[in-house]
Parts: C-alpha cells; structure tokens; sequence
C-alpha cells in the first residue's frame, strides 16, 4: 500500500500501459514537456518521448478527430482536452464519428481511444472552465463514460479504459487531482459498470460519482449524529452503469438521494432517478431527491462559486427532506 | 507519363463502374427501392479514380457523402454497396449505414461520412497512425470545395503540415456545396491557394483529365511515403445531378451543365485509349458490357438478400455490449 | 381557420416577425433561393431579399457564433443549422458564448437569437441525420428551447422566440414539416412555458412533444378501446417547462408515461420522469415509464429504424404495463 | 505619420495604464487577492494600444483570454476592472464573470473569452451586424498565434472575406501557445500568409512597435469603413510572464526573454516623445504618478467593494427569469 494523489494514479495508469503496449500514447495541448495544465502527464515526456507524449496545435476537433483516425488505423490513442468544456469545439468528432463509426459500419471497426476530460468547478475558473458536462456523453450510444474519485480507481480505471475497444470518456476532476489516497500496490484494472459501496447503511441510499463522493461521505457522518444510517455509493462508471448495486442498496434503504455537481436541470442525475422511478419504484417510499448545482453558469467569484455548486450541507437537507 | 496499358485499362474500368454503378442507383432510387438521401458523382470518376491509381489496399481514403466512386476507385465490392443502398444485412454495413457510410476496413477505406468536413481530421488520424507506426503508406482524404470552408480543413491541414503527416488532401471542386456556388461560399477561386497557410504544395488541375490526376496525386503520394509531407490537390470538376436526388437545381445557370458535359472524363480515355491502341472499340465495348453485368449482379445481390434482422439494431454498438431491444 | 403545414407555420412565423421589424433576418446553409434542405424558407429569398435570408458557406461554428456577435450588436438573427445533428460542429459557440455571455457579462448584454434546429429521425437518414439532442440544450443555463408539434405551435412559438431576448433553441421535427393543420386566421404569440392538453383523460397522463404526441394521441385512442382514459399533454416548450400542468394531471392520474424520440438513456424525458419523482412522487401509484429510442446510434435500413424509433404501441405496452 | 502629438500621449497613457494595472494584478494575484486565473499582457501593450487608438466608442473588440491589455485600450474602467478581478459586486460583472469575462457594451468591448478562437466567431457577427445598419463602425478581432490554429480563425475568416464584413483581425503573435512555441504548432513564421487563403490583405509588423500597429490597422480600418472588407494584421510580440500567472516557463530558451525586454515598447515611445517634443521627463513622470494613483483607487474601489450577495447568482441567467436558489 502506498499513497498517491489522482493525478498520479492516472498518470500511472497511463504509463504501465505506455510500457506495455507501444501502440498506446497520449495527446493533446501542452501535454509534453509541461507536463499538462494540471500536471497530470508530468514527466512522462522524458519517459516516453515526444512522439508518444505529444503536443498538439490549440485545434480540439482535430485532437478527437485524429485519436478517432488512428484509433481507426491500429492505434491505441489517449486524448487529452486540457478542459472538459472544450468538448463543444471537438464535439462532432466524439459525437458523429467516434460514437458512431462501428455502428454506422456494421461493427466492421474498432476505435479503441481513451478521451481525458477535466472537469467540474471550485477553481475559481468561471462559467467556461468549471462545467460538468457528463450527462451530454452519457447520452450518446456508443460512448462509455467513468468517472474516478480517487487514486486507486483512476488508476484501476485507466487501465481499463486503454484496453477497451471501444471510444471511453474518462472524466477526471480538477479539484481531486492533488487529493492523496491509498492504492495497492499492484493495481488491477476495475472492471467498467462496478459501484462501490464506500459506506454501507440501512436508512438512504446517497448515489454520487467524482468530487461529490467526498461530500456524501460527510453528509453520512453529520446524518449519522442524528441517526440516520446512510449507505454510500460510488458509481465510478456511468456508462455501463451498475444498476445491481443501486437496486440493491434501495431493498435495505427505501430512500435515494443522487448527487453530482452537474447543473441540475438535464443532469446525468435526472437518468439515475428516472432508472429507479420506472424500474425499482416499489422499493422507495419517499420521493427520489437529487442534489446538483444551481441552474446557473459557474461564476467566477468565490462565495458564489460555493453558493451555486452542492455541498454535503445540501445532501443532508435532502436527506432529512425525505424522513 | 509513367503509366502502363495494364493501369489505363484498370482506370478506364473503374470508371465505368463508378458511372454505371450510379447510374442504376439513380433509377432505384426513383424506383423507391433505396431510401435516405442519395449523392451522386456522376461527372467525376476521374478524379477518384486517377487519384486511387496510385494506391495500395494498405493505404487509406477517407470520403465524404458522394462516396461511392472514391469507395469503388479504393477497390469496394460492388455487390455489397448495392446491398447497403438497399438496406440489406449483405451490405456492407449491414443495412445499419447507407450510401453515406460504407467503409470497407479491408481495402483501407475509412468510411464515407455524412458529416461535411469530418473525414479531413479522421484522415490526419490516420497519418498520424501510419507516421506513428514508420510505415510507407499514405491516406487520401477526399473532400468538397465547400468543405473547404468548415472547420475541420483547418486543422487537418495545419497539423498534417505541423507534424508532417501522410495525407494527400485532394478537393473535388465541383463549383458548389448544395446551391450555393464557389464564389458565393468563399472569396478564392483556386482552392490550392489554401496550402500556403500551411507552408504545403498546392496545386490545381483538371479533374476531369484522369491522368492529369493520376499524376498529381502519384507526386504528392511519393512525396508523402518518403517522409515529407502533406500537399493539397484541387481537382476541378462537376457533378452533373443534382446534389441529392430530387434536387430540381434552380440554382444553376444556364449552359453550365452542357459546358462540362462536354468535359465527360469518359470518352476522353476512350479516345486516348483507341488513339494509343490500349483498347480497340471491340474491347471497350465488350468492358462496358462487362460492367454493365456487374451493376446487374450487384442488383441482383441486393434484391435477393434479406433485409436485416430487427435484432440486428441492438449489435455493433459497442464490441462487447449489446443493447436491450423492445419489450413487445 | 386555415390549413398550413407545420413547415408553413415556422415560415410565417418568421415571416410575420421579418416584415415587422428590419432587424429580423435569417441565415444558414442553403436558406436562399434554394429555400432550405426541407424548404421551410421556401419563397422568403424572393421576398426579403439575399441580405436578409441569407446563404452561408459550411461553417457551423460560424453560423452560431456570427448570430451571438450580430445579436449582442443589436441584429434579431435566426440561425439555421440544417441538421440538429451538425450542432457537434458549433456546439462552443451556442454553449460557451450564446448561453453564459449575459451571465458572465453580469447581465450587460442582450442575445435575442433564435437557432432552428430539424430534428429527429423517420426519413431514412442514418446515424448522423437523425437524432434528437434536445438533452443537451435543455441542460444548459441560460438556453431556451421549444419543440412545436404542429402549425399553429410552429408559428405562435416562432413569435415569440424571436421577440424573446435571450438565445431560443427553436427544434423542429423533420417528419412533421409536411403535415398539415389547422391554423387561426391570426396567429398570437405562444408564451414559453405552456403545455397544451391535447386530450383530457382521467386513468394515465401521457406527456410528450414534437412529433411523438401524434403517438400518444393514436396510443390514448387505442387505449380508450381497453377502457384506459389517457390523458395527452403536449409540452411545446422544454425549458421552461410548464411542470403546473403535469403535476396538476397527475392528481387526477396518478400515472404517467414521458415519451421522446430520444435515445432514452439521458433522455430529457428522464429529466422530466426525476422532477416527478422529487416534487410529485405521492400522486403516483405506478413507476414512471418512459418511452424513447432504443440506445443505438439511428439505422439506416427502414426496417431497422422503425424498429429502433418508439412508436404508438410502444406507449401502449407501457401504459398497460402500470394496469 | 499622420497622428497628434495628443494622440501620441494618450497612447502613453494607454500603455502605462496597461502595464501598471497588470504588474499591481500580478502581485495581488500572488498575495492571494485574486482567485482563478490571471493571463498577463504585459510586454505586448503596443498592439492593443496602437490598435484601439484607431476605433471610436461605437467600434467593437472582441477579445481572449489575455484581455486586460485590449480592454483599457479601448477605454474600459480601471475600478470596474480591479473590482472584477477581486469578484465584487461592483466589478464589470457583477464578480460573476472574472478576468477572462471582461465586457463593456458601451465601449463596444464584446468580451475577453475564455475559449481560445472564440472571438473570431463573434466578431464576424459584429461584423456582419455593422454590415446589414449599413453604419461605418468596425470590429477588431484580438487574438493570439496559436488560436490561428483553431477551427473558428478559418471559419470566420472565410465568412469575413466572402461577405466583405468589416472585421479587422488583429492577430498577436507572441509565439506560443501556452507551452508550445509557434514553430510546433504551426509549420508558418509568418501568421499574416494565411490571409491569403481568403483573398485578404495580410501584413506582418513589429507589435512592439507602437507606430507601426496604429499604422497598419488604421489602413485596415479605413478599408473597412469604406465597405472594402477585411484584413489580417499580425503583430509580433512577447508576452513578459508566462501563461498564466504560476507558469515557470520552461519552455522557454535561455536568453529569449531577455532579447524581448530590450524591445520594451514604453521606453520606446518614451524616447520618441522626448527627441520629438511631445513630453518631456518632468511630464512623463507626472503621467506615470497619475497612472500609479488610477491604479491606486481601482484596488482601493475593488477592496472596498463588497463582495455580491449570493442571491446575484441566481439573475442574470435569462434577461426574464430568475433561477431558484438552495434550500438551506
Ligand atoms: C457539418 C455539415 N453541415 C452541412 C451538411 C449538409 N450538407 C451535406 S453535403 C453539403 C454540401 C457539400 O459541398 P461540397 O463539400 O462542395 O461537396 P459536394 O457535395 O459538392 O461534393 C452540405 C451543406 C452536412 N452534411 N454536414
Ligand atoms: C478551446 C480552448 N482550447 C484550449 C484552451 C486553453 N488555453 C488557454 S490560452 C491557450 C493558449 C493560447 O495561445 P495564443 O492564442 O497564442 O494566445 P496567448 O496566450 O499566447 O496570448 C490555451 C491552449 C482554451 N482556453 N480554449
Ligand atoms: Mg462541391
Ligand atoms: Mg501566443
């Protein structure tokens, strides 16, 4: 066992299967000798060199696009996008192309790409540079989303993520890069579409994913204190999603509250209760509460930063809402 | 020019199976018996098909919405076209595709696409990949004059220029995108004026004049196997439907079909061909009817075939997923 | 009372608007003499001239993005995009400028820009000419988006969203251009945010939009036949979404059944199916059934396509399946 | 030259006010007093200066990411500024928007942005507003080399040259992009030959150059008034600090940043209006204690302003509807 912060799990992950597999390399705007906006591929240009550590011109469409051709061409590429908001210039590509490509084909290709999305907000990074937009992939066939919270699982992740055949988001967030957590010391690939249970309780079930993870954790002890057993999962893969456990978890909890940073409006939260409304409603006897940002773009300045984006405050009113 | 009787016959054919190929789909599509929207390139076999002269199966295309001629040019079965206009699980995409989205992984082929400008960066992939992997193989990326002004030109041209990337860029420039006309979509004439903003060769010829391309496209292939880069080519041509079937073309001006009619590409190698004693007219008739066989085949291919099963609809989404279907 | 179809109601919709104000004008791709891809603006080049229907050359981004810069100087633009599916290629400029300019420029700035988008699938068109994203858009602050489902709606709403200050995402169905229906002698402005009930019923509410509320209709018919009053709400506007009038349904009900022809997973149906189960969950007695799309990329052989699109029976198996 | 001895002071004044607000936002920055990120100008202020100098209130900009430089040259508030900086409510956003957020619809300031090339979009939009009123107002359109790169140069570019929109691209070239220097990512020196590739006028000058900038915009805008369409001007310059605040630079080669300070263009104009009689040392360093006390106030205003209220989060979404807050 040993301690690594995100950034480095991911980084790890990358690099075990650089070593591997020659055919795997990485990407995208700054990613070489700077070593990423967020540090993420430092020093694996010195490891890898600038051919498979590679810095591309400021062109996202091209950046997805090319990891589509050469995905397409025997390649195993692992794109970066330096932020998840700038998805909408590369948007076709993902969308149209990668999401497609084996459909539209009748299975007769393989595209065997990794995109890297930073995301979310509490940077002070402003409406542009803080989205979640998680719930736009989730929404196209063909795509497979994850979503880490800690080291161990985006390491696990990644590997997994490279090995796949077919186009994986991996979004990672900005806030939890520098945050330390244990991993193994031989890390094995998780499988996509496996939660975890980070705490197991009797009286709510709180689903999340990412940097909310930690805030549902809080919420559960702060519950705990008045006696509320909460049960916490960490959904980890959005796209296969893993329905077992959150079906699971209801038969014991009878109670749901599902929390991402997302703008709640349309948010990726919206499927996960209306997967449980239609396909496990018996079970619930409260409404299924859902905690999200504001309905607003992020803005820039700290308190309203904070004030729009949920905290572990938030998911204890919810909880409460519901007892 | 360095080409024997052997590829001339080869391209004369092609050509004619591009053109009779399309021909027929036209009238099926009339007919009713192909759906969707059908891009026809009829008027330009020769670019496509002096262009692909100068590949390998192992070199890649990437093509576009009129796609047929630059997939036949790359060496795409016939039958298994047919059978995908029609919708039918012998197509090449399984029915799931259509004329917009036949690919052929085999023959290097990376898809037509319905997206106007997408292939230009999936084509940089690809010469990413072939540099990646230090082989001597190239990708042609095939796109309109009106593609020229999406986003996507821009920066497959810049990083292929950049990195120096396997790809030869060749322009169909048929004088329109749908009804709006070159000078009304951008202030150029020449479309090779583009390569300077990226430091890369450009030039423009004939597109109807199949060894005019053949040449230019071989230049810029030698170029590109030895290490040295991306060119742009701009093959001015014509496409003589409409720009789907069922386009009426107010938009064009008189005269202006009849002037490049005369510029057919075909008769121009028959002639060639009958001057240089590459075929007699015997010959060229007996090809034609040759083809003409073919396009029969391949529609006959595609009639007998059955139509995709409905579960079918639930494969090829991911390679290991299959999706749940209907609870009816 | 006239006939028009749904398309001739878009086109006097703006039409109405053009010859009122001259600051009103439409561009796209192939809008002028050529009348559009579906001919909506059939015959508005020869009225308003090349200046004010206006060609474009292929460039997505370009289009959103001049109609956000002609917009905040004062212009009343309607952009079209001939496919919503080509919104991936100027998805930045609707996303990151259109939708967060007034919030970052702390509400300094007007965007009365509405951007038409043809939608959906039905005509053969395969993977990439065939989708609904309206999850995306209604996900994002700071976008409006209505979806008619007939002539009258085309046009009333058209009014409106031109008159609106802020960017209308203004979403037309492709099947539909060509059906026709009753329109008033004259046409008021539709104001956002006010569904239609289209049927009364008492046993199911059955909410819907666009072209799938001719399902719902035909499905109550259907319905009715087993003794099952159904309810039919067309929601014509999804953000603002008019949620009086479901929740105001679903008292007498106490069923539902969301309907789109979207992919069904991230659907906004689910958006609609999670704000039911948070703020209206004791009105029901039976799970929220959605009806979408399979979750596969649209097909292109007709076969496949009907088969992966939901259709009128699809309403009624769920319908049936809360009995 | 064709230009005031008052000119030339404002254009001191602009410059100074420029370096001073930048250098004081810097140190803030490093003490913690402002949050998220801070692109510096400093070392560039010639082209933003001798740009906007041409343009009156009505004209627009549009600008990036590194936009404090262009929106004090074209007249934005030093406390509204600072304020927003600081996340005020008094700031030029009501503290919702930030350094790379930065408008002013009175002075035609269409925005700083923080999606790289985004501004190329919308000022083709200024543009073709200014074009359908029929007024003589012009767009300038602030950006840097490596957004020469992204999708929306190309596309507004063609659109801006096509329609003949009165749009000036002002492109400053510091050469690099973040981490990468322009000779990897893009395979041209010179930004102004891709003006080529739309059939505009493109020229290079020394953007450190205050003289040459007014120059060469000034010819571009009085083309523009006249309804004779777009330019490209690329100035070359170098940005002081490193991408954002935090950077350390290692890409940089030694000795380059120390060639670049000796082009200083505020000792540059200095000289000029010494030797030409326009200030003299005594009024320069009036200026410049006058400028250090407008930057005084602007912190002492942001400081003591307070911070927006939260509820301010939830306006301004819509011009018509208000979002609902927490429950709490
Ligand atoms: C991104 C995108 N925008 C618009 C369209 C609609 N469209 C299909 S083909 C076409 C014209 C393309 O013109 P050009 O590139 O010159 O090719 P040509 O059809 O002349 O061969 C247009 C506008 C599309 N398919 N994709
Ligand atoms: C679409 C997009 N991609 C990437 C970024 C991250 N980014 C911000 S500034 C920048 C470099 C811009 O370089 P240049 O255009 O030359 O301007 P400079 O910073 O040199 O002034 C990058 C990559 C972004 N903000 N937006
Ligand atoms: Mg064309
Ligand atoms: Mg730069």
């Amino acid at each position: 066992m040993r301690k690594m912060t995100y950034a480095e799990g991911i980084r790890e992950g990358m690099s075990v299967k650089m070593r591997e597999n020659p055919d795997v390399f990485l990407f995208g705007e700054d990613v070489g000798k700077f070593g990423g906006c967020f540090g993420v591929s430092a020093g694996m240009w010195d490891e890898f060199g600038e051919m498979r550590v590679r810095d591309t011109p400021i062109s996202e469409g091209v950046i997805i696009g090319a990891a589509v051709g050469s995905a397409a061409c025997g390649l195993k590429p692992i794109a970066e996008l330096m932020f998840i908001d700038f998805l909408t210039v590369g948007m076709d590509q993902l969308v149209n192309q990668a999401a497609k490509m084996r459909y539209m084909f009748g299975g007769k290709i393989n595209l065997p790409m990794v995109v890297r999305l930073p995301s979310g907000g509490g940077i002070g990074a402003a409406a542009q540079h803080s989205q979640s937009l998680e719930a736009w992939v989730t929404h196209i066939p063909g795509l497979k989303v994850v979503y880490p919270s800690n080291a161990q699982d985006a390491y696990g992740l990644m590997l997994t993520a490279i090995d796949d055949d077919n186009p994986v988001m991996f979004i990672e967030n900005k806030v939890l890069y520098s945050v330390k957590s244990d991993v193994e010391d031989e890390v094995k690939p998780i499988p996509f579409g496996k939660a975890s249970v980070l705490r197991e309780g009797t009286d709510v079930t709180l689903i999340s994913y990412g940097r909310q993870v930690f805030d549902c954790l809080k919420a559960a002890e702060k519950l705990a204190k008045d006696g509320i057993n909460a049960e916490v999962i960490d959904l980890r893969s959005l796209f296969p999603l893993d329905k077992a456990t959150i079906f699971k978890s209801l038969e014991k909890t009878h109670k749901v509250v599902i929390v991402s940073e997302e703008a709640k409006r349309g948010a990726f939260t919206g499927e996960i209760a209306s997967i449980i409304a239609e396909e496990s409603f018996f079970e619930l006897d409260a409404p299924i509460k859902r905690v999200g940002a504001l309905n607003t773009p992020v803005p820039f300045a700290t308190n309203l930063e904070n004030y729009v984006l949920p905290n572990e405050q938030d998911i204890v009113l919810a909880v409460k809402s519901q007892f | 020019m360095n080409i024997t009787n052997e590829q001339v016959k080869n391209m004369y054919q092609t050509m004619l199976k591009i053109r009779k190929f399309e021909t027929r789909a036209k009238d099926l599509f009339a007919e009713g018996k192909i759906p969707g929207f059908v891009h026809l390139y009829i008027g330009e076999e020769a670019t496509a098909t002096g262009a692909c002269a100068n590949l390998r199966d192992e070199d890649y295309i990437t093509s576009t919405h009129r796609g047929h001629g630059h997939i036949i040019a790359k060496g795409g079965d016939l039958k298994n076209m047919m059978a995908e206009l029609f919708g039918k699980e012998t197509g090449y995409c399984k029915g799931k595709g259509g004329s917009m989205h036949i690919a052929d992984a085999t023959k290097g082929i990376l898809g037509a696409n319905g997206i106007v400008g997408a292939g230009h960066n999936i084509a940089a992939g690809a010469g990413l990949a072939i540099q990646y992997k230090k082989t001597d193989q190239v990708c042609v990326c095939f796109f309109g004059d009106a593609s020229t002004n999406q986003s996507t030109f821009h920066e497959s041209m810049n990083l292929a220029s950049v990195w120096k990337l396997p790809v030869i860029f060749v322009c169909e420039n048929n004088g329109y995108g749908i009804s709006v006309s070159q000078a009304r979509h951008q202030a150029i004439t020449d479309v090779s004026v583009r390569a300077s903003a990226y430091n890369m060769p450009g030039v423009t010829i004939d597109g109807n004049d199949i060894f005019a391309v053949y040449e230019a496209v071989g230049e810029a292939v030698s170029r590109a196997r030895k290490g040295q880069g991306p060119t742009l080519v701009e093959c001015k041509t014509y496409r003589w439907r409409g720009h789907f079937e069922g386009d009426m073309t107010v938009y064009r001006p008189n005269g202006e079909l009849d002037a490049w009619l005369k510029k057919d590409p075909i008769p121009r190698i028959e002639k060639y061909m009958l001057e240089n004693n590459i075929m007699s007219e015997a010959e060229i008739a007996n090809e034609n009817a040759a083809v003409d066989n073919m396009i029969k085949d391949a529609e006959k291919f595609a009639e007998e075939s059955n139509v995709a099963s409905l579960e079918s609809a639930l494969v090829d989404i991911y390679s290991d997923m299959v999706e749940e279907g209907r609870v009816r």
